[in-house]
């Protein structure tokens, strides 16, 4: 397991080479990568917050849950806080198994979590001004499948 | 004496990201009751309490949570990380 | 869409590198590796056959029925063929939406039928000899959730 | 004539990967009893045909699809791909 909450920039492409090599066991690799989304060219910024101390516990203790649910042969998740721009990564959830099953099971839920139950806030700046993003129904929603 | 964190719009809102209370408030509503009547800057920020999160010593609960022996309380809005 | 079928390695880092610049209108990207895994040391080597001409139709048909089901800002499918060895990646899928929810669906998706219906054979080389891979019922099985 | 391609072990109990066919077979199952009566090697290979997928044409169907036109008849075993 690896969890980094980091303020800087982080290259995706990078994560997956080094959690993909020397996989031994390992015949499925999923992960998720989120970025923020230009929408249209409307978005100048997005500023995310956090809560030190916590966050960090929180992802480890869903990625503790993640493996007792499934077999894994490993885990990462990373997370930005700061200012992003347009493109730029966000997080990146990778999850490691024998089959696919389980890879893709635990990155859905890391995924489904990690929204709406680690302690961060994003605001957006755009040509309108800034806002927080509001919490959506849908996420709070996809947590039910797990339950 | 209890570290009170904001975040978020509740921090914009109260105008600080943290400060320590002095409180006897045995839950966190009743600390939510005690930080309410101090200024209009806590009503606003705690006018709905169902758009406010609550966590208790970094871990996330409800506002019936008790505080005995409590170092950290924290409120915010719900998360939107991923 | 890009489809590639190569007989030569690829780095599934170097893609997701590629697959995650600019990505615009895009919030979430999944990707899917499929490596040899080595099965505590008995695997020597893994042998690839395909159908070339079909296997490059029969996954821009899967592509393409992927892109009908959900909306997606891209999609990419790598999957060698030849002789692999342990560790090595075999193949990559990769899909790129604006919400989570496609991307992870669109990516099994594509898993389930890449296993059952692109024409490719699996041969392995263990210390007891070689046999070619049989197909699993769970893999069959794993396709009526689409249905 | 129809050009008939073998893959995987199909491929190697016949001990060839393609071959032209000169056939009047009306179906993929009229092709495949033509074929398993020419020698030991073929009636192996299609001894099961359970374990055996068609593709006419580089589309998958079944043993009952037509051959007129066809240019290309495969047979191989289930795909195992991904």
């Amino acid at each position: 397991m690896e969890i980094r909450i980091l303020p800087d920039a982080f290259d995706p492409g990078a994560e997956l080479a080094r959690f993909s090599t020397d996989r031994s066991g390992t015949g499925a690799i999923v992960t998720f990568t989120g970025l923020v989304r230009d929408d249209g060219g409307a978005l100048h910024a997005l500023e995310i917050e956090h809560y030190p101390g916590m966050t960090e516990a929180a992802v480890t203790a869903m990625v503790a849950e993640a493996e007792g649910r499934w077999t894994l042969t490993d885990a990462l998740v990373v997370h930005r806080h700061g200012t992003l721009r347009p493109g730029e990564p966000i997080m990146m959830v990778a999850t490691a198994a024998r089959h696919r099953a389980a890879a893709f099971a635990a990155a859905e839920f890391l995924m489904d979590y990690l929204k709406s139950r680690a302690p961060f806030w994003k605001k957006e700046t755009t040509r309108d001004g800034t806002s927080w993003v509001a919490a959506r129904d849908e996420d709070e929603a996809a947590l039910d499948r797990w339950t | 004496m209890i570290d009170v964190l904001y975040f978020a719009w509740v921090r914009e809102r109260i105008g600080l990201p943290r400060e320590r209370v002095e409180t006897d408030a045995p839950t966190v509503a009743a600390l939510v009751d005690q930080l309410r009547a101090r200024e209009d800057r806590y009503e606003a920020a705690f006018a709905d309490l169902s758009a406010i999160r609550v966590a208790v010593d970094q871990q996330l609960t409800g506002f019936d949570a008790p505080l005995t022996g409590v170092r950290e309380v924290a409120f915010f809005p719900p998360m939107t990380g991923g």
